[in-house]
């Protein structure tokens, strides 16, 4: 159990590993507490549909088990879109389509035809945990990256909390744009990968 | 005057002045000789002596073994001492014969003149397998194999390659200035056997004395035209040299006649005529011995001397030796052992002293395409070496390294100092070991 | 004992250090022009530059325990030609930061000499560009030596370079005097604004003409690439799309530093001579396109960029082989 | 066969069971998400029109209030679009009874231009140039010699727009501060904007009017689930601008789909077009039909109308 929950952070790293749910990983890490945010929400995803997916895994018929992951998949995506929504909608607004675009996310699709529906309850549901608290720290480092050397600021939540000053005043008014740009996702997430696949080559 | 030429090829530095002007000299053959049994390409020649025997000079000692085989023959009088396995020069160490120097047993090749019309075309065939002729400009495949042109291809082009594009080596150019009448009676045995439509004899606008001698002879032998090429590397390749002169491209994976051509080297015709009419059998050669020498010359030398006696009949190096190159500097073979012998493919001898040899620190490759512009082949040397790194051999054989003439051109215009030709033999010593 | 080394045993004069000294050579005189124009201040950037992007280099090849090389010259040029691309008036760290992602991020984390996809200085250009677009493309001086070359002063937009007028849907009066003559060889000379080493097309000349003859560029990719960019802009110039002539077009900006010296960088340039044809025609079209409908004034370091990506395609443009 | 029945209805009662779940989420969050827009669009009102006394009533939804203080009209607050570099720039605008710009407000939601550079028109610097100034100095002074708008360095393309937005949209709504609403048709103040001048002459009733220099016809097109209208201006073969009945003038397609083609952005897509081109027009996702609809009401009409008149 606890293997398989360590196994989805770090040697089946949603990001760095399998390389599956970049588009949102790109898209939306344009700052740490985003990161979170959508780390969270599918987290919460990939968690439920786990779980009931490998309730279900013997009654699920084999021809029709992609329109029922995604029918489940997308409910639950369907539950926190409006929770986001109605309970934190700056934070929902930032993330934009990419809530709802979580159902086509190919990492809880895989997880589901992969894992789950292959596993008792117990362990999918760690295997949830697992992947989807990998893919939140990996979120959460590429936010922190790019925000960082983009805006000059950490953990700055809209509204709510400016962020802590990382450089000071003069960083933040000449920071580097680029990396909140789409390109800068690409860095970051070129950058992690490297270093990833360095630190397990060398250990 | 217009220079013929094929696209690509480079211009080194020729040094061709060092042993240019030194007339060819008869060496004394020295106490030990060494023979090996793979002088030419194909399959070893297989001896025929015992231990002990009494041998002539131009004895055959050696029989053809098979259909790419040619025999060998003594180069010395003096007593067959045994198979040794001993260093080739072509590298590693191979079967060689033997043989003691009789020094009371002095030697001279005067056998009558004989008169070629008397022979058929075959006749002369077999006389030439049997004087053991090969290829002398260096690529030693049997000659007799290559005068069998298949009866579906007609020769059209006749070419005598006197385009010695190797710098520093001058053995040909000496050849030419020395015995032009003997070039020309070869040709005519060859023409007579081959029958082409014209014959060509090309040399290089870097020797003219040679294109002067050769012309002397225009009026007595109408039938040659001289060619004078740009003096280019490699002007002398097979392939270069019929596209210099007709044009044609000889396809890929083919053989010169697949054109209607057909080259041969000044040397090898000279041996062709030797063996043709006064029976002699191919047992010495001109080799330039040359470099950083007191005294590059140019020797007729028995075949099986050792390198390094030449090099001290040569006067011995200046500076210290750091490297004895068997052939020319662009794709001669650096020696290990200083006491290889004179093959029947042996061109010339280059020594390098610590100065001239280089310390190449290999760099990456810039892709500054250099090597792309000179190859005669139109290859992509950089694109292939990238596939080789890679060990894909496949890729690169598919980007053509099986065309790869090992000339050398790439290598030495890298400014990179990257060994190219280096990998194209290795990739295609992989191929190689893949089909079998 | 004999020593072993694989055929050939001579090799031409040209090598690696050569080339990339040669190249810095050939910059010089630009960097001397630059000088005369902006003041020493393009010295201490151009040095700073130069400096950064040899640490760079330096630290990383020590760090990853390679060959130390940061000395071969590929780093100083890249050095040289970042600062090249930046206005003179630009902050100490704008180079020092160029240069320092050119080497690192395009250059070494590709593997190094040789393996860059990009030229690192144009991807260090485009970094600066979307990073600080106000201080790369809205921070212009005028030369020490005159004010802007004589265009008339526009409310508003006294710092601006001949081309990036053109964006600004100026009016008949600019027009008519960026397409006199004398605005032609105030370009020609350099004495107008724009980024450090781009203003001055004699001494780019004069340097690209020293590497064509010493053969350390290919003058095909330069000829192809100006010369697209000149016939296409006189088209359009003919046509009325574009309201200045193809001679201003081809002097302004950052065509003749594009040109001669970046997109013709061996490593991120097509081998094959067809390859090289077709690399700099695209190369040009893609200037006029983007210096015509795209939102920034100029194009050379996107159209060199986005050409660069396609030469490993152009490279499977080999040249038919012997005999094949 | 039966195999088959099982995996429907396993399918069936997955969907069921979902279905049920989704209902009550929404129930219980919608009244929270709309509470929250009510909220924050009263915020964006008050930053474009900051008075604590005044109320604002919606004329036209997210385009255009009325603002009241007690009875009396004081002012509007509009929202107009106008593509910049990326995307569409929408600034609220707060107007007072002389016509002059309280206050402007770009939000930076749904904004794409680029940072650093474009993204600069929701710096405060850049708005409150336009706090006070009038119809006339709404340029960038490079643009016009009444212009009292500084742009923003190498980002022309932005501040222009965002400056003409502001602009137009003030000179398409001045008329709701003077004598309050135009009376009429759903049209009728739209007709106004596109033809504009205020004077048109009526050539067919309804249907077709001629302007200064443009002819202004309205057309029909059959929707999804009813008719759009679309009132097109254009001169000789080039439409100049259209306007798409929106939901509050009227059209009934599919709330969130349909609807979405009367947006200012889709709008400005069909500026300067050839009428040839129409079709090229690239369409709005998930509102095909609507789109086909403007469209072929674009081309009918021009077809109808303006073959017979010239």
């Amino acid at each position: 159990m606890k293997q398989t929950f360590l196994d989805g952070i770090i040697k089946n790293n949603m990001v760095l590993v399998l390389a599956i749910g970049l588009c949102p990983a790109l898209a939306v890490t344009t700052s740490a507490y985003n990161g979170i945010g959508m780390g969270m929400a599918v987290i919460f995803v990939l968690v439920f549909s786990n779980l009931l997916i490998s309730l279900l895994r013997n009654i699920i018929p084999k021809n029709l088990r992609i329109p029922i992951f995604i029918v489940i998949i997308s409910t639950f995506v369907t539950i926190v879109d409006y929770t986001m929504q109605a309970y934190v909608p700056p934070l929902s607004r930032q993330l934009g389509v990419f809530v709802p675009l979580i159902v086509v996310n190919c990492g809880i699709l895989g997880r589901a035809e992969g894992y789950s529906y292959k596993h008792p309850p117990h362990y999918s549901v760690m295997d949830g945990l697992g992947i989807g608290l990998g893919f939140t720290i990996i979120l959460f480092l590429m936010g922190t990256i790019r925000e960082i050397l983009g805006q000059g600021v950490w953990l700055s939540i809209p509204g709510v909390f400016p962020g802590f000053q990382v450089f000071g005043e003069a960083f933040t008014n000449s920071s580097v744009i680029l990396m909140i740009l789409p390109p800068g996702g690409f860095l970051a997430i070129a950058l992690l990968m490297g270093l990833f696949n360095h630190i397990r080559m060398h250990k | 005057m217009q220079l013929l030429t094929f696209k690509g090829g480079v211009h080194p530095k020729y040094r061709k002045e060092l042993a240019k002007d030194s007339p060819i000299k008869k060496i004394e053959p020295p106490e030990f000789i060494y023979l090996p049994l793979t002088q030419h390409t194909g399959i070893p020649s297989k001896p025929i002596i015992e231990k002990k025997d009494e041998v002539e000079v131009g004895m055959k000692i050696a029989e053809s073994n098979g259909k790419l085989s040619v025999p060998l023959h003594s180069s010395v009088a003096g007593v067959y001492m045994g198979l040794v396995n001993w260093p080739h020069p072509l590298g590693g160490r191979k079967e060689a014969m033997k043989i003691k120097l009789d020094p009371q047993r002095t030697f001279e090749w005067k056998e009558e003149e004989r008169d070629v019309d008397l022979f058929s075309e075959d006749q002369i065939i077999e006389i030439v397998k049997e004087a053991g002729i090969v290829g002398m400009g260096g690529a030693a495949f049997p000659t007799y194999f290559k005068m069998k042109v298949p009866p579906d291809k007609k020769i059209k082009d006749l070419i005598i390659n006197g385009a010695e594009c190797e710098p520093y080596l001058t053995a040909d150019h000496r050849l030419i200035l020395e015995r032009a009448e003997d070039i020309f009676k070869g040709v005519e045995i060859l023409k007579r056997v081959l029958n082409p439509e014209r014959v060509w004899i090309a040399i290089e606008d870097n020797k003219m004395d040679a294109i002067d001698r050769i012309k002397e002879f225009s009026s007595s032998y109408p039938w040659a035209n001289i060619t004078i090429h740009e003096t280019k590397y490699p002007q002398g390749s097979e392939k270069q040299l019929i596209q210099s002169i007709t044009g044609k491209e000889v396809p890929e994976g083919g053989l010169p006649f697949d054109v209607g051509a057909y080259v041969q080297n000044v040397g090898t015709v000279i041996a062709i005529y030797e063996a043709v009419c006064y029976s002699k059998p191919l047992y010495e050669r001109v080799v330039t011995v040359t470099g950083p020498v007191r005294d590059p010359s140019n020797f007729l030398v028995p075949i099986g001397t050792p390198f390094e006696y030449l090099i001290e009949a040569s006067g011995g190096v200046f500076g210290g030796t750091m490297q004895i190159i068997n052939g020319g500097p662009m794709m001669g073979i650096a020696q290990v052992y200083p006491e290889v012998p004179v093959i029947k493919g042996t061109t010339g001898i280059l020594v390098q002293n610590e100065k001239e040899t280089l310390e190449r620190e290999v760099s990456p490759c810039i892709r500054c395409a250099s090597c792309v512009d000179v190859c005669p082949m139109y290859l992509m040397p950089t694109e292939i070496y990238k596939f080789i790194e890679l060990e894909d051999f496949e890729k690169a054989k598919e980007l053509g390294v099986l065309s790869c003439m090992e000339c050398g051109g790439c290598g030495y215009v890298c400014p990179s100092y990257i060994p190219l030709p280096q990998h194209f033999k290795y990739a295609k010593a992989e191929l190689m070991k893949e089909k079998k | 004992m004999l020593q072993l080394s694989p055929a050939p045993h001579i090799t031409s004069p040209k090598n690696i250090k050569k080339i990339m000294y040669g190249v810095v050579g050939a910059l010089i005189p630009v960097l001397m022009g630059s000088i005369y124009f902006f003041g020493w201040r393009a010295l201490f950037l151009c040095s700073l530059s130069v400096l950064s992007a040899i640490f760079t280099e330096w630290i990383f090849q020590r760090v990853t325990n390679r060959d130390i090389r940061c000395l071969d010259g590929s780093a100083i040029i890249t050095g040289i030609l970042v600062a090249f691309n930046i206005p003179v008036n630009s902050p100490w760290w704008l180079p020092v930061v160029g240069s320092f992602f050119a080497v690192f991020i395009v250059k070494q984390l590709f593997g190094g000499l040789g393996y860059n996809i990009f030229n690192p200085a144009l991807a260090g250009r485009a970094f600066l560009v979307a990073s600080w677009p106000s201080l790369m493309t809205g921070n212009w001086t005028p030369p020490i030596n005159g004010t802007l070359s004589g265009i008339p002063v526009l409310d508003g937009m006294t710092q601006a370079t001949p081309l990036s007028l053109l964006i600004m849907k100026p009016n008949l009066n600019v027009i008519q005097s960026l397409n006199s003559p004398t605005m032609i060889k105030t370009l020609f000379i350099g004495n107008t604004g724009g980024c450090i080493g781009e203003t001055s097309a004699l001494l780019l000349l004069i340097g690209a003409l020293f590497l064509f003859i010493m053969g350390y560029a290919d003058w095909r990719i330069s000829l192809s690439y100006i010369g697209s960019i000149f016939v296409i802009t006189g088209i359009f110039y003919f046509l009325g799309v574009t309201p200045v002539n193809p001679v201003f077009h081809i002097f302004s900006g950052g065509v003749m530093l594009g040109g001669l010296f970046m997109a013709t960088d061996m490593v991120t340039s097509p081998v094959t001579l067809k390859g090289r044809w077709i690399f700099g025609i695209c190369g040009g079209i893609l200037c006029v396109i983007l210096r015509l409908w795209a939102g920034y004034p100029e194009g050379v370091s996107y159209s060199i960029l986005i050409m660069n990506m396609f030469v490993p395609l152009l490279d499977r443009l080999q040249v038919r082989i012997f005999g094949r | 066969m039966k195999n088959k029945i099982r995996e429907v209805s396993v399918l069936f009662i997955v969907a069921i069971v979902s279905a049920f779940l989704l209902s009550f989420v929404y129930k219980n969050t919608k009244p929270v998400i709309e509470e929250y827009a009510s909220k924050t669009l009263n915020e964006n009102l008050l930053k474009a029109f900051p008075d604590s006394q005044v109320h604002f009533e919606t004329v036209k939804n997210d385009t255009l209030w009325k603002v009241y203080k007690g009875e009396a009209i004081v002012g509007i607050v509009f929202r107009n679009g106008r593509r910049g570099y990326s995307s569409l720039i929408r600034p609220i605008v707060g107007v007072d009874s002389a016509g002059r710009v309280v206050k402007i407000l770009i939000p930076k939601e749904g904004l794409a231009e680029t940072p650093g550079l474009g993204m600069k028109v929701t710096e405060g610097w850049f708005q409150e140039q336009f706090s006070g100034l009038t119809l006339g100095e709404i340029w960038l002074r490079g643009d016009n010699e009444n212009g009292k708008i500084d742009g923003i360095t190498a980002a022309t393309i932005s501040s222009r727009a965002a400056t003409a937005a502001v602009r137009e949209g003030l000179e398409k709504f001045k008329c709701y501060l003077q004598g309050g609403v135009i009376e009429g048709e759903w049209y009728v103040d739209d007709l106004i904007q596109l033809s504009g001048v205020e004077d048109v002459e009526e050539l067919i009733e309804d249907r077709l009017w001629k302007a200064k220099d443009r002819f202004v016809y309205l057309s029909y097109g059959e929707g999804f689930i009813s008719q759009v209208g679309v009132l097109v201006s254009i001169w000789k073969d080039t439409v100049l601008a259209i306007h798409i009945q929106c939901p509050e003038e009227g059209m009934e397609e599919t709330p969130g789909y349909g609807t979405m083609v009367a947006s200012i952005e889709f709008e400005s897509r069909f500026d300067n077009v050839y009428i040839g081109d129409i079709d090229e027009v690239d369409a709005l996702s998930g509102a095909t039909m609507t789109c086909e609809a403007v469209k072929k009401a674009i081309k009918s009409g021009y077809e109808e109308l303006m073959g017979g008149s010239e």
